[in-house]
């Protein structure tokens, strides 16, 4: 506790306050409360509870192990808390910026039970001590130490309430204003050069004076300029007159200091969040500000006062046609109503979102040598991989072995594998609902479905009970009006659209783009008409398509699956020009239809062809790995689809999905115990590769490899989660800030499954 | 006695704070504070009046209520016409505003 | 009763009636009903340590809380909870209701602009938007009410119910004030400033300790506060038979904050734009045809 | 009694006016806007201590409204809301500050010189003020008042009018 504890002697009251609060645990969890739900066994009890922002936690539990930039978030979040606090580490006995854990647990089932009492003794007994620190990540240093040499500048304060708030306030009028502040004052320096006597006078000017003269000493990069002519501005306004005492004679001293109040701007105290506003985007603005202004260097207004026309007539219109500055917001990574780690980076003009990605920090999906050297440990290594889907990860990786040692038949899904794969979905689109309903804002949903998930995690779930559940949430009112959003504009994306998903369109394999482009127009004009039926049936056809293409491709040629490991249409557009003979006429025009679909990529309000799963099926596209299963299609199974592509309609999808999966294990019987440890011997001669396609609660998982010598030569993962990551863009575009945050939750997107 | 003019003196004096900024203002909203400061001191005396010499006669109060929605009209059309330019020529500053310049 | 016993019985049940609100309020966030709750978390404020975001605004910073449950504390004490035990008989006192509210959103504001927080921020504006766009139906059904009653003591209001409580008389004013005054605390599923999933605590984000500690009193007692308030207006405040006035209305009041959280615990969040169509659209218009309705029944 | 009340009126009359010297003093610009909502309070609180109850609980009550949508306003429409760059923003100043102290000194000149008759010292009860104030609007008045409320609803309609976006402005 010493940098968790508040300094100071530990006397009567003091002893008796932190033994009563030490009773009420708030609890911070990272990456989330999705990742802490897989571990324990029963909701949260009473004296624990969930913190909404980490100032109202008092514990912060750090689940698994963070890459190293999440590990710094978590840092900065940890030096948000209010002092007394205790830092859990359930797994990793260290993580770098962070101090050394008060409580070390190991990642197992119910840590949580043995936290809970240790964190309670630490707030009681430790909570005031002398050795007291306060805890300096060395990422933090540099803008604590910018902050306290700011504070004092009055101006400075309030002028940071508007800068942060403005942007994000209904107008984002301010952040124009304030970049053109120094582009007048750059004016006014031009100004300053001929009749320097007049402007002497007010300090706009000899902030202006420098400026240019630091811009004509450097001649560098748009950014570096850009950033210079910003941080100036930031300066002068920072520091009133006494800048023009010392502001030609020390010039990296100015660039430093800067740069500080500039990071400071951008990690403020909300740093945790991550919704500070970011500048590197706004630098190409400034930009556009600087040339508009030397353009116009001779519009006329009063010596030493700053022209609003100049400062806004280079800012992009609103909706509203009022010249707004649009601002970037960060949202997670561990935001409590996103799925826990994901990282959702926003453009927003007011509260309309202009463009919502997702920042992916992959470090690769490498394996360890210990796997690479023994396939035959792949399914529990893949087990581990991704704790919320573990099942349909193992069966994934058997059924590759399987298909790999060549024994095709076997690579069906058998009857008690599919139980646990539909226990499965039901188990993670409850913990899904879960996250969707804090979103939500809906309490009681909330609660309802993490009682139902304990339960059916446990194997003690009451099917009749939860299906009672499913038809209340379809019957709550309101809700299917509050998640309708973003329905009614797709076509309104169409407009804005049409930029961002030019690369995509790009990267689209285009072999046959002869005569994609002669029916890539009326195909457009037919998804106007009805946009959901056109992209259904390619979707089908592609999911078929792709299937049948990989097993019999597998069967005869399997020298060429290199290609296909590069990209899923890559490899089919190899395959058709490579193994002309084999395809009869109808998967050539499959074929088109893959590439139609693929081209759909850019008709914006309608997914990427590489949306599987919930969403898809949302949207429509019956794509559905379960379909080629016979299990399935001996019981009858039919995939549920919604039309709409709104988050009412994933909800919908994902809770008929719950009933399917409990009528599927009602006819099955789940009276199967399967040992998950199935041996599949790995022959150590020879070379070979190994895919399997299963429908994970999130969609189809795909894995490739190559073995080569009993050795895992080439591996490949395809997620859905990373297929999801593109449908954001999508999904958000033209939302007001709250209902692109529902949207993005109602897709399901598990970070874990991002490499 | 003292009374009524302690109230008179005050309200002089806010008069001349919102005469000040209405002057010397050169942002179109600000310019409006200034108005809506002299509105106040108006408001003032309209209510010193009532109350110190005919407390029987309730049209002054009446003309208090005219004051308060003239207040309110003013408000909403400046904002008004300050949307207005903001959209069209991006300022509300006065300065820059020289269309109605002889 | 002597005045100074009167008030103090006064005083005794506005805490108890903000601790059961208190207890309410954890029981609609977690679904658990736990008597020491409160307490705990009122001490927890009160252990750790404060913590102010960088370059706030010092003034607001300060003020808003103060001003915040300020406002709410003048608000509760003008309304009756018996036909003598009340704190301010005030003269206007149904108007005063209003112009007290007001200046909750003029808190919340502050504080949203002051904490110097993106979140802080959003939800500032938010409350502003949402509780403007409530305290206008909120000033037309009072206005209903004290055509009925021909005066704005609150006292003569709830008298004024003798014959037929307002809820019946003027139906659509009670549903309006109610919908006004759910929003008007911003209690789920109106919380949009303080939304819990989008913006992680909104304008308190980013509050510790005292501050933090006055917002959420300040919130508990504003939800009494309209909870009365709704009693005295259009659930004849203290009438009913058998037992004395005061309580009376503490029962009615704790139905009707129950009710509040009740609703905030089963639906889920308004949208933005829902929240603001449906009161300019539909509730301003009917509040209007509210006090039409009440004056045309009141001159037959 | 009435010393009790000169003191009141002199505090919150001082209070207005420190609060609206703040108005235009500061260069962030939505403490201005709440300063003037201060003064307006103040305004509103001088109407109570001059036993205008109807009136004081009114000011304060559209004042609170009133002045944070200017507030909203301001940072829409100023090029530096938090007073970043405290720059200076106003123009004429001289004049400006000639013309305040020459009419405040004009006006309160009337104030002292004039002979203001006799002093009632007595006023109704704030109900009855309400009563009386009713039976006006709607007696003698009433022409007038509506007149007013014709006003502010052209007003509201023209203002409106005149904000909302023109769709070819919009694309841009």
């Amino acid at each position: 506790m010493k940098y968790g504890a508040r300094k100071g002697k530990m006397n009567f009251w003091r002893r008796w306050l932190a033994k009563v609060t030490s009773r009420e645990l708030v609890i911070f969890p990272i990456p989330g409360a999705d990742l802490l739900r897989v571990y324990q066994s029963e909701p949260m009890n009473r004296e624990a509870r969930l913190a909404e922002s980490p100032k109202e936690a008092n514990v912060l539990l750090v689940i698994g192990d963070l890459s190293v930039e999440m590990a710094e978030r978590a840092a900065t979040i940890y030096a948000q808390i209010p002092r007394p606090r205790v830092l859990v580490l359930a797994g990793p006995d260290h993580l770098s910026p962070l101090p050394h854990p008060d409580v070390h647990v190991p990642l197992e089932k119910d840590f949580l039970e043995t936290v809970l009492p240790a964190a309670r003794e630490c707030l009681s007994s430790y909570s005031w001590t002398e050795e007291a620190e306060p805890f300096r990540p060395e990422k933090l240093v540099k803008e604590i130490e910018a902050a306290t040499q700011e504070q004092g500048h009055m101006h400075d304060h309030h002028g940071h309430g508007a800068h942060e708030g403005h942007d994000h306030s209904d107008h984002g009028a301010h952040e124009g204003h304030d970049h053109s502040a120094h582009n007048h004052s750059d004016h006014g320096a031009h100004e300053g050069h001929d009749h320097s006597a007049h402007n002497h006078s007010d300090h706009g000017a000899h902030e202006g004076h420098d400026h240019s003269a630091h811009k004509h000493t450097d001649h560098g990069a748009h950014e570096g300029h850009d950033h210079s002519a910003h941080k100036h501005t930031d300066h002068g306004a920072h520091e009133g007159h006494d800048h023009s005492a010392h502001n030609h004679s020390d010039h990296g001293a100015h660039e430093g200091h800067d740069h500080s109040a500039h990071n400071h701007s951008d990690h403020g105290a909300h740093e945790g969040h991550d919704h500070s506003s970011h500048h590197h985007e706004k630098t190409e603005e400034d930009h556009a500000h600087l040339h508009g202004e030397h353009s116009n260097g001779g519009h006329d207004h009063g010596s030493g006062f700053m022209s609003m026309k100049a400062m806004t007539k280079d800012l992009t219109r609103s909706a509203d046609g009022l010249p707004m500055e649009w601002s970037d917001v960060q949202f997670g990574p561990f935001h409590p109503g996103l799925p826990g780690g994901l990282r959702l980076s926003m453009k927003l003009d007011g509260d309309t979102v202009v463009k919502a990605v997702a920042d992916r920090d992959q470090q690769g999906f490498n394996l360890p040598a210990s796997i690479t050297n023994n396939p035959a440990a792949l399914p529990e290594y893949l087990e581990a991989v991704n704790p919320e889907a573990p099942v349909s990860y193992r069966l994934l990786a058997q059924k590759a072995l399987v298909n790999f040692s060549g024994a095709v038949a076997d690579s069906a899904l058998t009857i008690p594998e599919a139980v646990q794969l539909e226990k499965e979905r039901i188990i993670s689109h409850l913990n899904w609902l879960a996250v969707f309903a804090t979103t939500l804002g809906s309490d009681w949903m909330r609660d309802q479905s993490i009682k139902h998930y304990h339960r059916f995690q446990n194997g003690t779930g009451n099917s009749n009970q939860l299906s009672g559940f499913i038809s209340r949430i379809k019957k709550m009112p309101y809700l299917k009006l509050k998640l309708s959003a973003g329905h009614q504009n797709l076509e309104v994306k169409n407009h804005s659209h049409s930029t961002h998903s030019t690369p995509e369109h790009s990267q689209g394999s285009h072999d046959h783009s002869a005569h994609k482009i002669s029916d890539h127009g009326e195909h457009q004009n037919h998804e106007h008409s009805s946009h959901q039926h056109g992209k259904a049936e390619g979707g089908h056809t592609h999911s078929h398509e792709s299937h049948e293409h990989s097993t019999h491709h597998h069967e005869t040629h399997s020298g060429h699956t290199e290609h296909k490991s590069e990209d899923n249409h890559q490899g089919h557009e190899n395959h058709h020009q490579g193994h002309g003979e084999h395809i009869n006429h109808e998967t050539h025009n499959h074929s088109h239809g893959i590439n139609e679909a693929k081209d759909q990529d850019v008709v914006p309000g309608q997914l990427p062809n590489e949306t599987t799963g919930p969403v898809a099926r949302a949207a429509g596209i019956e794509k559905d790995q379960r379909l080629e299963e016979y299990v399935y299609e001996q019981n009858g199974w039919k995939p549920s689809t919604a039309s709409g592509n709104t988050a009412w309609s994933r909800l919908k999808v994902r809770l008929d999905e719950m009933e399917q999966s409990l009528r599927f294990i009602a006819k099955a019987g789940d009276k199967f115990e399967v040992d998950p440890s199935q041996k599949i011997d790995i022959p150590s001669k020879g070379m070979g590769n190994g895919i399997a396609h299963i429908e994970s609660p999130r969609g189809i998982v795909t894995l490739k490899f190559h073995i080569h010598e009993g050795k895992l030569a080439h591996f490949q993962l395809t997620t859905p989660s990373e297929a999801l990551l593109d449908v954001i863009q999508q999904v958000t575009a033209k939302l007001e800030l709250a209902d692109a945050l529902t949207a993005v939750a109602s897709l399901d997107i598990s970070p874990r499954e991002i490499h | 006695m003292e009374l009524l003019i302690a109230a008179l003196i005050i309200a002089a004096i806010l008069f001349g704070i919102g005469l000040y900024g209405a002057l010397s203002q050169t942002n179109l909203v600000m310019i409006m504070m200034g108005i809506e400061l002299m509105l106040g001191a108006a408001m003032i005396n309209l209510v010193a009046f009532w109350r110190y010499l005919h407390p029987e006669a309730f049209s002054l109060q009446m003309f208090v209520l005219i004051a308060m929605t003239v207040m309110a009209l003013e408000g909403a059309v400046g904002f008004a016409m300050a949307t207005h330019r903001f959209r069209t020529s991006g300022t509300v500053e006065m300065e820059e505003s020289a269309e109605l310049k002889g | 009763m002597t005045p100074l016993l009167n008030g103090l019985m006064i005083t005794l049940l506005f805490l108890s009636g903000v601790y059961l609100v208190a207890v309410m309020e954890r029981w609609s966030l977690t679904g658990h009903v736990i008597w020491g709750g409160p307490i705990r978390s009122f001490l927890l404020l009160f252990a750790r340590e404060e913590i102010k975001t960088r370059k706030h605004d010092k003034v607001f910073f300060e003020t808003a809380p103060i001003l915040f449950i300020g406002v709410i504390l003048l608000t509760i004490s003008i309304l009756p909870f018996g036909r003598d035990s009340v704190i301010i008989n005030l003269g206007t006192g149904a108007l005063f209701i209003n112009a007290a509210l007001v200046y909750v959103m003029v808190a919340l504001m502050m504080i949203g602009w002051a904490t110097n927080g993106v979140y802080a921020m959003v939800g500032g504006w938010r409350a502003l938007a949402q509780l403007i766009a409530y305290s206008m139906p909120v000033v037309m059904v009072l206005t209903a009410t004290v055509m009925r009653a021909e005066s704005m003591f609150l006292i003569d209001i709830v008298e004024s119910q003798q014959s037929l409580w307002n809820i019946l008389f003027q139906p659509v004013g009670f549903i309006l004030f109610y919908i006004s005054a759910l929003a008007i605390t911003f209690l789920p599923p109106f919380d949009l400033p303080v939304a819990k999933g989008e913006l992680a605590g909104g304008v308190w984000a980013d509050l510790t300790g005292a501050r933090k500690l006055l917002f959420r009193l300040g919130r508990l007692t504003l939800v009494l506060t309209l909870s009365v308030a709704v009693v005295v207006l259009y659930l004849g405040g203290w009438m009913g038979p058998w037992l004395p006035e005061f309580v009376w209305t503490f029962l009615k009041t704790l139905v009707v904050a129950a009710s509040f959280f009740a609703i905030g615990r089963f639906m889920p969040r308004i949208r933005h734009d829902h929240l603001l169509e449906f009161n300019w659209k539909y509730g301003v218009p009917l509040a209007l045809y509210n006090i039409f309705q009440v004056g045309v029944v009141l001159l037959l | 009694m009435i010393s009790v009340q000169l003191i009141l009126l002199i505090i919150f009359g001082l209070a207005a006016i420190w609060f609206g010297w703040r108005v235009f003093m500061t260069s962030s610009m939505v403490r201005s806007a709440f300063s003037l909502l201060g003064s307006m309070v103040a305004i509103g609180i001088l109407f109570l201590v001059m036993e205008a109850e109807f009136l004081g609980v009114l000011q304060i009550m559209m004042m609170g409204t009133e002045m944070s949508i200017m507030a909203i306003f301001m940072m829409m429409f100023m090029m530096d809301p938090g007073g970043l760059g405290n720059m200076d923003m106003s123009h004429q100043k001289n004049i400006s500050i000639v013309a305040g102290i020459v009419v405040t000194a004009f006006v309160a000149g009337v104030a002292f010189t004039t002979d203001w008759g006799i002093f009632a010292d007595q006023v109704q009860e704030p109900h009855e003020q309400n009563r009386l104030l009713g039976m006006e609007i709607l007696k003698r008045s009433m022409m007038i008042f509506e007149t007013a409320g014709v006003t502010i609803l052209t007003g509201m309609i023209a203002s409106i009018a005149v904000a909302i976006s023109i769709k070819n402005d919009a694309k841009k």
